[in-house]
Parts: structure tokens; sequence; C-alpha cells
């Protein structure tokens, strides 16, 4: 379902490898994503995903290779500093402030957007006024977006499971990346939230955003990726679009399984 | 060198009851995530126990120390029991203000009791001291220093070594499934609470005889408590003992051979560099993002 | 009502000593005044960047400490090399250097608090303390160690021209502190309220996620530790120059329990529970002296905390809130820590 | 109708560090206020005394002294027991013009602040060496090294003693100092030891001195320890520690168990028989004797000012002259002219231990 | 074997169950499937104990455990495989698995049981001494459930036993749970994976925000409008 249109490179990984004391959980693996692509990146459990993920957005170090983005790289940022660049991320477990209410949660994450400085707030100037204006406005246009607009007013914590994912998601849009990594955005929705998800998905990369999606729901990561990179045991053991990935005799063996048709 | 040996024993000697406030502390602390304060003052009343049972009732000093031990056991449940208990689940500021409030209660009980005088304890260990080359040492700080290590050794074999400590530390890493693996959770905090105050109240009744029970001693014991359970790594059980021995080294070599005045700033010195090197304490273990 | 409470809090804060003629009472309430500065600032750590201090005191001690030799001058050798000779300056310098170097300390600590937090951060702040106090008894060619600075020089106010008071008078001193602690008030308020407080509590909260979005760490709590050190040295030097004396008991840790006390039983994360928790925890003391012997003071004030901790345990404030709101019948709103980020949002819906 | 009173306040830690020693004073005083009443009181009007607690801290003690005289009326103050505490209290006197009998502070910066509401019974660390200076040739002291509390007590008798005995020729080696709350002194005996001195001063309170005592014997250090500072009492020594107390000597100011060796022994004797009837702890009459003193010395400036105002009693308190358990109490003029203080000179004596009995030693 | 009546459940002022009654015969896999925050995690917390109901009666075996503590809950048979894992995290895997046969004494028999988990779930035998937080989400997934049988129990409570499993390994789950309810464990499972979880269970029950909307076999239930549009994607 490819519209990879414009090939200029957004994410690149050469030849990184990440140790966990004596474990090696991500092995010289290099992979590019493109600008406006929607990569999916799975794998058996354990395989190293999430750790990708940490690794691109600075949460842990690489102990090899090079990470760029857009040219600039990335090792040795921290978090922030690569947030502050474009790259956001999702997190596997439920991520929300939840003692927040999802209005206050989308103001949070539009914390890079505000324009008022350290003077401007304790001074209370004008610019602080407006700015803050503004962030409330766009909040509510980000909850609108991901239909959480209703309960901008309950405390994150108390949402159900799903819906606290959609929190997340909005969390990070906020941020207003150029990429966004979700970690398995839809474990723990059922098929038709799965649906509504990919929907979702699908409206924010009509926006032009470049995604970078770990997930274990094949009928999701086969209906919106372009391509598909699996990885297993920290190495990249197949590559390609979905229908080829989903056909590779060794991707079936370590990750899909026999009711791989399915999917 | 005969100096700097006498200095290594005396570290020795004073190493073993730190340890002891400490691994006491790191369960309460470290493991429970309870900033108590009452831990100094639980020190104060194993010391008073002594005082109460061989000095004033006339025991034997073994078994009054068994009391005291006991008592200490006896006490720390009880504070568990009555104060710590209905706020289970509260954040860890509020149950330190209460653990500040049972600790104000409880070392003015002291001095209304015994009043400010500090009561000196006396022991069946004769006065006179063991001299090996030029290094002396009293009879009773040995005697301090085996029943230290011994039950050093005793609570790490029950944590580490027996189902009721797997159950403990399940407890305060999930306290909700370890219920659901049908632990008696209630239980588990109170004993570990328990446990942690017996071993101050321990730490206590060997020092008691080796300086004064006096109302105010748990404080600095309780600061110094709290210092060796970050130098070894909260909840460490083996970090605390390393952590008080290399504290006691620490002031003793710094009270030596640099300035007597900056014996307390020392330890805290180290801890502060200590932290700055390694901020988990010297025997971290890592934890998982995302 | 809610709206003019502050208002009517003023009004009543400023006619204090035209109606309170008890000159202990208003000398109470300058001690209370000036650890409630110090709470306020400690609150800002806690409450808000999630930081529990346990050295608070020694940004409040380092800023008396610094204030008083400011006015006092010293006459110090470095390291048997330099000599450092410093004449006496106006007590408001030694306010104003008093509450830089506080903030420089910390900025210090704010430092060491990217890298460790919640527990060790408990344990460096109350090693910093430690240290500090021991570097203060210790250092007697500076600080004349335990045999205390004395002297130290009240305030002077006035205008070049129109002539200076020495605030002598406790009606003034008291206006001072007032001036002070509004100004810290206000800051916080401005601090909290806007996307620097929502970024602080963020990163209370969850703080992968926080640094996930974009939120620098170190800046926020390095931000919030320097305000928070500089209002406490600023309420240390207020101290100094009140009580004209000053000795390395200034940093002993009961004061820090003090202030943590007046921040917790008050309502940490809120802006009044400071101000509510050190008005009583500044008054009872006073209270039961009349009637109990000096042990028994001691447990009722541990009794009271255990009770207000055990009936209120998020702290008198937002309990309060919490009934107010109810009593309006509204749905209840959260009374949380980003409560004045709200104004905008109620506006909207 | 009830009698009026004449109030006294005391400012005194009764909780906190220093709880011990205001503890002792208050029950001294409390001594000497009953007696002083049984008599018919002052002028005409009983004695009370009205007693804060400063819970050993500075603040608190200024706090208290001001709702002392603000709240109770009181006309003349004892206090603060700790130096800083004393420090602290001062500035409210002159604020209030309210005289204060300081009966334990030590440092030397209260009679030299130019406060003239101080009167100071109890003796500064330099009176103490100066009357020291007067016997240290007899008792062969060739090198001495000091162990003292780190406050300004310990530290102030360590200046004002190493002046002394450099004056008298003798040298002076290690300065060793130990927090107040420290209980474990092993590190600095064991660098003392190592310093070849025949005499070891130690200045701090009897707690910590028991525990000096104890600890140098358990090392095997054997040297002439000298205790200063006058509120330790060798009875307790010797119950704390027992034989690691023998031969060890001490400055005293107040001689309990040699009473026809003070000053006025039937006082003395009758202040330890109340005492002792009263069922408080033997080893607390060297520093309650204190607050039995400085009380006796507030009553007689009373009596001669004739009324209980501030400034009578503190213009009185220059003509007493009374002889105390510790020798006549009179005071003489200290600090900047026109604000001077008033200090007065009590007796110090030498005892020693031996074989578990303080015996005054003939030198 | 398991009985629930009227079961009213509530955090505070949310109602989480609004009187649901439902049934497990012995040896049944019974599935219980509905929307987010329907109150399935619910149910099954206060059928193990770890919530008390507002009112409503839970019978097990005859015995009525509705208040009774969690700990008699298990010892009467019934364990429970939480949603998102919750392994002990500083536990090595091997003390996570002890910790789930916590009630029993016999070593030898827990050996025997620890061994068969191991065979069946190699991943977890490779990493024994691992502190289980550093598993990924999968690992710890299998964790969980191998804890769950430690206790050799009768009844198995699984609450989104596939969440972040891998497909091949969603699978062996099924089939493990399968395979429990052959060799005669009787279990409740909660699924967001409906298709899934209507195929292989023998009952299923269907809830909508705290109350039972649906109920019948596997197979009368996928052949549901309702839920075919609501659950299984259309
Ligand atoms: N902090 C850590 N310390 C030690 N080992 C770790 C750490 N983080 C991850 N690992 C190990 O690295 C491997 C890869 O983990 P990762 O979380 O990246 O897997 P994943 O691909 O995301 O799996 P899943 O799909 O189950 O989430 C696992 O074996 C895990 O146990
Ligand atoms: N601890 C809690 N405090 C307050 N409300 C809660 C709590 N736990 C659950 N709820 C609420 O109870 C209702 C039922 O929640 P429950 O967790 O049982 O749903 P679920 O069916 O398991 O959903 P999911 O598929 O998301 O796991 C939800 O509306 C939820 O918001
Ligand atoms: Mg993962
Ligand atoms: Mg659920």
């Amino acid at each position: 379902m490819g519209q990879a249109s414009t090939n200029k490179q957004a994410l690149s990984l050469e030849h990184v490898s990440v140790n966990f004391g004596g474990l090696r959980a991500i092995a010289d693996v290099s992979f590019e994503v493109q600008d406006g692509e929607v990569v999916g990146l799975i794998g058996p459990n354990g395989a190293g995903k999430t750790t990708a993920f940490n690794l691109i957005t600075g949460f842990v170090r690489a102990f090899a290779g090079n990470i760029l983005y857009h040219g600039t790289q990335l090792n040795g940022l921290r978090p922030h500093e690569i947030a502050a660049l474009g790259l956001v991320r999702t997190f596997q477990r439920t991520s929300v402030f939840p003692n927040n209410t999802v209005f206050e949660n989308a103001l949070i994450g539009l914390h890079r957007r505000g324009r008022s400085t350290l003077w401007d707030t304790i001074l209370a100037l004008p610019r602080e006024r407006t700015s803050e204006k503004e962030l409330a406005d766009e909040a509510w246009d980000i909850l609108r977006t991901v239909g959480l607009d209703m309960r901008a007013s309950e405390p994150a914590g108390s949402l159900p499971y799903g819906e606290q994912r959609l929190v997340g998601v909005a969390l990070a849009l906020a941020a207003k990346p150029s990429m966004l990594l979700l970690d398995e955005p839809v474990s723990g929705m059922n098929a038709s939230e799965t649906v509504k998800f990919m929907k979702l998905i699908e409206a924010i990369r009509a926006r032009g955003m470049t995604i970078l999606l770990v997930e274990h729901d094949m009928r999701m990561v086969m209906g919106v990726s372009d391509r598909v990179v699996v990885l297993n045991h920290g190495q990249i053991i197949a590559e390609g679009t979905p229908a080829v990935v989903q056909r590779n005799p060794e991707v079936v063996q370590a990750y899909l399984g026999r009711g791989a048709a399915r999917a | 060198m005969a100096e700097f040996l006498q200095h290594l024993v005396n570290a020795l000697v004073l190493g073993g009851t730190y340890a002891l406030l400490g691994i006491g502390l790191t369960l309460i602390f470290g493991i429970m995530r309870i900033v108590n304060f009452t831990h100094g003052e639980l020190f104060a009343f194993g010391a008073y126990f002594v005082y109460l049972f061989a000095m004033l009732l006339g025991f034997n000093f073994f078994i009054a120390f068994a009391i005291a031990v006991v008592g200490g056991c006896l006490l720390g449940a009880a504070i568990e029991f009555i104060l710590l208990r209905p706020l289970r689940g509260a954040d860890i500021e509020t149950t330190m203000l209460v653990t500040i409030g049972a600790w104000i209660i409880m070392q003015n009980t002291e001095l209304l009791v015994w009043g400010g005088v500090a009561k000196a304890i006396t022991t069946p260990f004769p006065e006179t001291p063991l001299v090996i080359g030029a290094i002396s040492v009293s009879p009773l700080r040995v005697f301090v220093l085996v029943i230290a290590l011994v039950l050093i050794g005793g609570t790490y074999a029950l944590i580490h070594r027996t189902k009721l400590g797997m159950g403990m530390r399940a407890t305060f890493q999930d306290s909700e499934t370890a219920e659901l693996m049908g632990l008696n959770i209630r239980g588990i905090y109170t004993a570990t609470f328990s446990i942690g105050s017996g071993l101050a109240a321990a730490a206590g009744a060997l020092l008691g005889p080796v300086f004064l029970a006096a109302p105010t001693m748990g404080d600095l014991a309780s600061l110094k408590a709290f210092a060796i359970v970050i130098l070894g790594g909260l909840g460490n059980i083996t970090g605390a003992t390393i952590g008080g021995f290399l504290l006691a080294i620490i002031e003793e070599l710094g009270a030596g051979y640099i300035s007597s005045g900056y014996r307390d700033a020392m330890g805290f010195l180290i801890i502060i560099a200590v932290l700055l090197v390694k901020p988990t304490g010297l025997f971290a273990r890592a934890e998982r993002i995302g | 009502m809610s709206r003019y409470a502050p208002i009517f809090w003023l009004v009543i804060f400023l006619t204090v000593p035209l109606w309170l003629k008890d000159q202990y009472f208003l000398h109470v309430l300058i001690i209370t005044g000036i650890f409630i500065i110090a709470a306020m600032s400690l609150n800002l750590l806690l409450g808000f960047t999630g930081q529990l201090s346990l050295g608070h005191i020694a940004f409040f001690g380092i800023g008396a400490y610094a204030s008083s030799l400011t006015s006092v001058g010293f006459d110090v050798e470095l390291f048997g090399v330099v000599r450092v000779v410093h004449k006496p300056w106006p007590a408001v310098a030694g306010l104003i250097i008093g509450t830089a170097l506080a903030g420089f300390c910390g900025f210090l600590i704010g430092k060491l608090s990217f890298k460790v937090r919640g527990a060790y951060f408990i344990i460096v702040t109350l090693s910093f303390a430690e240290v500090t106090r021991l570097v203060a008894l210790n250092w007697v060619e500076l600080t004349q160690g335990p045999m205390a600075i004395n002297n130290v020089p009240p305030f002077t106010v006035g205008l070049p021209g129109l002539g200076y008071v020495a605030l002598w008078n406790k009606a003034y001193y008291y206006y001072l502190v007032l001036f002070i602690a509004i100004l810290a008030y206000i800051l916080i308020a401005r601090l909290v309220g806007s996307r620097i407080g929502r970024a602080m509590v963020a990163l209370k909260e969850n703080e992968s996620l926080a640094v996930s979005i974009g939120i620098d760490v170190t800046r926020y709590l390095i931000l919030g530790a320097v305000v928070s050190a500089a209002l406490a040295g600023a309420a240390g030097s207020l101290y100094a120059h009140y009580v004209k004396i000053i000795d390395p008991d200034v940093f002993h840790f009961m004061y820090t329990v003090t202030m943590i006390i007046m921040v917790i039983t008050g309502g940490k994360g809120t802006l009044a529970g400071p101000i509510v928790g050190g008005l009583i925890f500044g008054f009872l003391p006073v209270a039961v002296r009349s009637f109990a012997s000096p042990e028994v003071q001691w447990m009722i004030y541990g009794v009271f905390m255990i009770i207000i901790v055990f009936v209120l345990p998020q702290g008198i404030v937002p309990a309060v809130t919490q009934w107010i709101e109810s009593f309006r019948s509204r749905p209840p709103n959260d009374t949380g820590p980003a409560l004045a980020s709200l104004a905008t949002s109620r506006k909207e819906d | 109708a009830a009698q009026s009173t004449i109030k006294i306040g005391m400012v005194q830690p009764l909780t906190g560090a220093f709880a011990a020693a205001g503890t002792d004073v208050v029950n001294g005083a409390k001594i000497a206020v009953d007696e002083i009443n049984a008599k018919g009181g002052v002028i005409g009007e009983k004695l009370e005394l009205v007693i804060e607690d400063t819970k050993s801290n500075p603040t608190e003690a200024a706090s208290v002294t001001e709702k002392l005289v603000v709240r109770d009326k009181v006309t003349v103050l004892m206090g603060a027991s700790s130096s800083t505490a004393t420090l602290a209290v001062m500035p409210k006197l002159m604020e209030y013009k309210v005289p204060m009998l300081v009966e334990t502070s030590s440092s030397s910066k209260i009679t030299t602040a130019g406060n003239p509401y101080i009167f100071r019974i109890a003796p500064p660390s330099e009176v103490e060496a100066a009357v020291f200076a007067k016997i240290v040739n007899k008792i062969g002291i060739k090198k001495a090294d000091f162990l003292v509390v780190n406050n300004d007590w310990g530290r102030g008798t360590a200046d004002e003693f190493t002046k002394v005995l450099k004056e008298k020729g003798i040298s002076v080696g290690l300065v060793e100092r130990m927090d107040q709350g420290a209980q474990d002194m092993n590190a600095q005996l064991t660098k003392l030891k190592g310093s070849g001195a025949d005499t070891l001063f130690v200045t701090t309170a009897v707690e910590q001195l028991s525990l000096v005592l104890k600890q140098a014997a358990a090392l095997g250090f054997n040297v002439r320890i000298i205790t200063t500072g006058g509120s330790q009492n060798p009875d307790q020594l010797i119950t704390n520690v027992g034989k690691a107390a023998d031969g060890s000597w001490h400055l005293a100011f107040f001689a309990p168990w040699a009473p026809d060796a003070t000053p006025s022994p039937a006082a003395t004797k009758a202040f330890v028989a109340e005492w002792n009837k009263r069922g408080l702890p033997y080893g607390s009459l060297t520093s309650s004797f204190r607050g039995y003193d400085g009380i006796r010395a507030i009553a007689e400036a009373i009596k001669i000012a004739g009324k209980a105002e501030p400034e009578a009693i503190r213009e009185a308190f220059w003509k007493v002259n009374i002889l105390g358990l510790n020798g006549p109490i009179k005071f003489e003029k200290d600090g900047p002219k026109g604000q001077e203080s008033g200090q007065s000179m009590p007796n110090v004596y030498l005892v020693k231990i031996e074989n578990g009995k303080v015996v005054v030693p003939k030198i | 074997m398991l009985e629930i009546r009227d079961l009213v459940c509530s955090y505070g002022k949310v109602m989480a169950l609004k009187g649901v009654s439902l049934s497990v015969a012995k040896g049944q896999l019974v599935a219980l499937i509905g929307a987010n925050g329907a109150g399935k995690t619910t149910t099954l917390r206060a059928i193990s104990g770890l919530l008390k109901p507002r009112s409503g009666q839970i019978t097990f075996n005859g015995h009525d455990i509705t208040q009774a503590p969690a700990r008699k809950v298990l010892s009467l048979g019934i364990a429970c495989c939480p949603e998102g894992r919750r392994v002990f995290p500083h536990l090595t895997v091997k003390e996570n698995l002890e910790m789930g046969c916590y009630l029993r004494t016999n070593r030898v028999e827990i050996t025997k049981d620890m061994d068969k988990i191991f065979e069946q779930f190699p991943r977890l035998a490779e990493r024994r001494a691992q502190e289980a937080g550093t598993l990924s989400g999968g690992e710890q997934q299998m964790l969980a459930i191998g804890r769950a049988l430690m206790s050799r129990p009768t009844l198995v409570l699984f609450d989104e036993p596939s969440l972040g499993l891998a497909p091949n390994l969603v699978e062996r789950t099924f089939e493990i749970i399968k395979n429990i309810r052959d060799l005669g464990t009787t279990v409740l499972m909660v699924e967001q994976n409906a298709l899934a979880a209507l195929e292989m269970c023998d009952h299923a029950y269907l809830l909508e925000s705290g109350s039972l909307a649906l109920e019948g076999s596997g197979r009368q239930l996928l052949d549901d409008p309702h839920v075919r549009e609501a659950y299984l994607g259309g």
C-alpha cells in the first residue's frame, strides 16, 4: 500500500550494536527509513525491538555504530535533544501522566511549542498569555484528532487501557514530531479499536509524518507499513514489503508461525 | 604502623555495628521504601532495654540483650501496625512524616522516663583490654563484633535463602501480585519492619554497654544508617554490610590522619563523591526503560 | 469568594501590626514568616519537581552565613597563601549576596540531582547539609565556628537623600518579611502555573515519558533547585539579621524537618499549603507551651503531626479545596499539582 | 487574694542535646527558691520561677526570652546554658532592658560584647586557666595534649590553657576535637596515644568524659588525664566507668563530696541534703549548684534594689556580695567602657580519683 | 464449578460491574470478551480476592469466596495470571516461578512442575537466573503464565494472555491454554483477541460497560452480527 514517494533519507542506523552486560541485544544492525515512509519493525519477543527504540531515542547508548537522523548524528545526544530534532516515541507499557487530566497531558506534550521565556513567565509579560492561549488551542486540536476531546477533563490514569494508549499517542503528537516511533500501539485493543487506530495512523501519515512501528498485530503491521524490517536475536533476518516478508520462510519459522496465513 | 593497625581494628569493631544498623535500615528504607526516622530511636531503645533489664531489674546481661532484641522487634511491629499499616500506598513523604512524628514522641518519652543524664551499663566482660603487640581492644568490643557478624549473616540468609525472604522481596516489588500468589502481605510488611527494627535495637543493645545509653543517641545513628544504606545501594544487604565497614574505616582514618573536627564530614563527603561517580550506590543494579 | 480570598488574606496580613499589640506574637509571626518562605521554597522542589530534599536547611544556613559575613566582615587566610579581607557592607548587600550564593549552591545540587534521584537525592542533600554544618563548625577563622557570629546588624531601609532607618522595630521587620514572602509567593505561583511548572510536574510523574517528548530534565530540575535554594537563602538572611546571631546550629536537621512538616501537612504541591502548614506549626508550640511540660509539648507536636497525616493524608489545603468544590456540587475537578495550569482550560469549556 | 510574687524567668534547655544540664540547673534553682520562700521571700514577696525550654536551640532561646519578658513580665532572667543560646538572648535584653544572670555559659564573648544587662557567675575558660596557672608547676607537666568537645567551650578552653601552659614553658602537642554527640573517640585517642605527651586535658560534658576515660583504658592509654570545665562530677565518672576513672584529675567548681573544702560547708551540706531528699541524681550536683547560686544572687540583688524592677535590679547586681556554694559572688566589670557586663570570680578545685574515691590531693 | 451471581463492583464512585452473573463448568474453557474498560479485569480481580465486591456472590465448588482473601482463593485452587504480566522485576525467573507455588511445600513436586514449565518455555530456561524485570515483554508474559501454573490450580484465570506476544507465541500460548484445559484444568480467560478466543472456547460471555450483553458458545458469538461489527473488526 506504498506511497513512499520522496526518497530522502530520514533515519539511518549503521552497524549498530547494544550490549547489556554479557547479552548482545542488538548486533550490528543497519537499516534506513525514508521520509514519509511507514516502516514496521517486527520480530519475536526479546528480539531487540524496544531496545532499538531506546537506542534511537537516546535512552540507551550504542556500543558501536552510528545513528543518523536527517544527517544529524544521534549518538550521545540526550533523549530530550533527540525529541527536539523531531523524533518522538511512545512506550510499550502504558505511559501517561496519570494524575493529570487528559487535557493537561496534551498541554505537557506541547511543552516544546511554548514560546514564552523564563522572564515572560516570571514577569507575566503579554507573550506568556498569548503563548498559553495558543497551546490550549492546539491541545484541543490534538485531542480532537485522536478522539479524546470528550475525555479532556478526566484524569488520564482513570481511563481504560485502550484510551490511555491514545493519550500516549496524543502526547507524542503534541511534540510535533517529524518522525514517530510507536511501540506496540494497539496491544490491548480489540479488533475494532485496532481498525480505528489504523485509520488514525493513516491520518497522521497523510500529514507527511514518518513512522516506525513495532507491533505484533500482523493485520495492523501488514496493513499500514510500506516496508517491514524483521529482527531476531538482535539481527535483521529479513527486510522488504509486507507481502515479501510474510512469505519469507525464516520469518514464518521464527516469528509468524503456522497461522501466518490468517493475518 | 602500630597506630595505623590500631585504627583499622577500631574501624573493624565500629563497622560491625554500623553494618548492623545499615542492614536493619536497608530492609525498611531500601526494600519497603519507608524513610524511617524511628530507626535511631529503636537503636536507643535497644540500649535502654538492656539498661532496664540488666542494671535495674538485675537480669543476666546476655538475657537482657536477648530481651532487647525481641523488644525491638515487638516495638517495630507495633509501629508498623499502628502507624504505617493504615497508610499503605501513601507516598514516601507521607510515611516519612509519620515516622518523624513517632521519632519525636519516642525520643521525648525516653527523656521523660530516663531523664537527660546518660546511663552506664556494666557487663560481665573484663575491663582489661586484650593486647596483641601494640594493638589493644576490649573483650566487650570483640563480643560486639562477633554478635554483629552473626546477626548480619543470619539476616542475609533469611532474605536470600529462605522462602519468607523471597516473599518479602516479592511483596515490596509488587504487593498486589504477591497477594495473588497467596502471601499474607500485611504480615510480611509487619514482619519486615519488625526485623529491621529488631536489628536496630540489637545494634543499640550492643553499643549501649560500650558507650552510654542517652536519649539523643539515636539521632546520629539514624543519619549514619541512611548513609550506609545509600553507600551500599538500596535494599542490598551485602552492600549495606560493606558500606558499614567502609564508613567506619573512612571515619576512623579521616579522624586519625586528617582532622578529627571533620570526622563526620568525611563519611558524608564520601557519600556525595560515591553518588557522583556511581549514582546508585556502590552495588547498584540496572533498571530497564520502555 | 475564592478569587477574592488572596486579597482578603493580604489585607489581614498587612494590618497585623496595627491590631496585634502583643510583641511576642509579632515575634513568633516574624520567625514563622521566615520559615514559611523557606517552606515555600522547599515546596517548589518537593511539591512540583518531586525531589525531596532533606538538606534544605543548608541553603537557608548558607544564606544566613553569607549575609552575616557580608555585613559583619571577615579576614581569612586561604590555604596559608591568600589573605582575604572584607570590610562590612550594608545588610541589604548581605541579603543579595546570601540569596545569590544560596542560589549558586542550589545550582550545584541541581546539577547533581540530574544524576541521583529519589532516595539517593534525599541522602545527598542530607549529606550536603551535614557537610556545610561541619564546615561552618570547623572553619573557625571565617565563621567563628561554634563561637557564633554575633552582632549581626539589622537591615536599613531608606532612600538616598531621605535618610535611612535601621529595622530594629518589629513592625518594620514584619513588613520586610511579609514583602519578601509575597514576592516569593508570586514568583513560585508564576513559575508553577506556566509551561515550566507543567514540565516540572511531568518530570516528577514520569521522567522517561517527559524526556521522550522533549522536556529537558536538567534544565528544569536545576531551575527548580536554583530558585528554591535562592529563596531559602533569602529566608536565611532575613533570619540572621533578625536574631542577630548565627551559629552552626542553624544547620540543625530539625529545621529541615520543621519545613517538611509545614509543607506536607499544609499540602505539598499547592501554593497555599506551606503557608497554612507554616502558620499551624509556627503557632502550635506557642499554644501548647502554656499547659504542657517540655517533653510533653514535643509529644503533642508529634501526635498532632501524625493525626493530620492520618486524617488529611493529602494535606490541609487540598482537603479544604476538595471540600469547597464538593460544596459547590460541581463535578470533582482534579486538585492535583498543576491546578494553576487549568485556569486556561476552564475558560475554554 | 493571692499574694503577688516576683517572677524570675528561667531560659533553660530542657529537651534536646543539652537537656541534662538545663534540668539540673532548674532543679538547683528550685531548691534555692523554696528555701528563700520558706523564710518569707524577698522584700515581703515570694519568688516564682517561670521556666521555659529553649529546646537546646538559640532561636528558641531568643523566642522564649521574648515571651518571658513580654507575656510573663519577668523582671530578671537566668540562662541560657549554652553560650550560643546566651548570645542569642542578649539582644533581647538590650531591647527590653532586662538583666540576666548567666550561670553556665563560658564563652568570653558574652561579657565582652558590651551588654550591660549580663551578670555571669560561671567562670569563662580564661578564669579557669588563670586559676590553674597557679598550680601547674606543682603537678609537673612536660608536654600536654588536648581533647576537647567541638564547641565554643571546648575550643575556648584549649586556647586559654595553651596560652597558660606556653607561658610556663610547657610544650603543647595535639589538639583533637570531638563532636558534641560523638560516642566513639577511639580514633582521636589512638592518635593521641602516639603523641608521647604526659598529660591530656579533656574538656566536655560528663557523658563524653566517661566515654573518653573508658575508651582510653581499653586502648591501654596510660596518660594523666585532667578534665576541665567544672560540670563534670567525679562521682558520676566513677559510677559510669569504674576503675577506668582511677588516676584522673579534675578541675571542679563545686565539691559536694568534700563539703569541708568548700567555702561554706554548712550551706553545701544543706544543699546536698535537700538534693538527696528530693531524690535527684547525685551525679547532677556539680551542675545544679549553679542554679542554686544564681537564684541566691538574684534574690540578693532584688533585696538590695528594694523593688522588683529590671533597671533597679541591674543596678543592684553591682552591689551583690554573698558567699555562694562556689565561693564569693561579687561582680567585676568586664567589656567595653560604659557598657560593661558583670563577671564574678568563683573558686576552682583540683581533685583526683584514686581507687574509686575522690580525694583532694595535697599540692 | 465457579458461580457468580449479580456481582457489583466499584472503584470509588466509578461503577465497574453492574450486576454480572456467569458460571464456569468444570473442565471448560470459558472466554470473557468485551471492549476496553468493560469490566473484564474487574471481574477477575473480584474472583481472585483482590477486590471486595459491593454486592453479589461468588461461589467456587460450593465455597462462598465472595469476601475471601486472595490467599484463601488460591488455596482453594484458583490461580490468576494477571493483566500486564506483573512479574516480580527484581526476582530471577526461577524465583518468580517459585513465588507461583508459595503455598506449596513439597519440594520434589515443585521441581518437577518447574521442569515442565521450562520444557514448555525453553526461553525461560535459558534465562532462569536473569532478573525478570530485564526480560522482554513477551518473555515476561511466558513467565507470568508459567507462574500461574505453578500452584497446580483447578481453575486458572487468564487476563489477556496474548497481550504483546509475537504471533507464533500467541498461537503457542493459546495452544498451551487449550492444553491446560485438555489436561483437566478449568480456564476462565479474558481476551481482546476475540476471534481466537471465541474459536477455542467452550463457552463465552460478552461484557459491555459493566453488564453482560451476550452469552453462548464460541460459535454462536462468532456468528452474532453485533459481535462481528464491534469486536471482530467487521
Ligand atoms: N536493561 C536491560 N538489562 C538487561 N537486559 C535487557 C535490558 N533491556 C532489554 N534487555 C534484554 O534485551 C533483549 C531485547 O529486549 P527488547 O525489550 O528490546 O525486546 P523486544 O524486541 O522489544 O521484545 P517484545 O516484543 O517482547 O517487547 C531481551 O532479551 C531483554 O531481556
Ligand atoms: N483502580 C481503578 N480506579 C478507578 N477506576 C478504575 C480502576 N480500575 C478500573 N477502573 C475503571 O473500571 C472500569 C472497568 O475496568 P476494567 O479494568 O475492569 O476493564 P477491562 O474490561 O479489563 O478493560 P481493558 O480491556 O482495558 O483491560 C473502567 O471504566 C475503568 O476506568
Ligand atoms: Mg518490546
Ligand atoms: Mg483489563
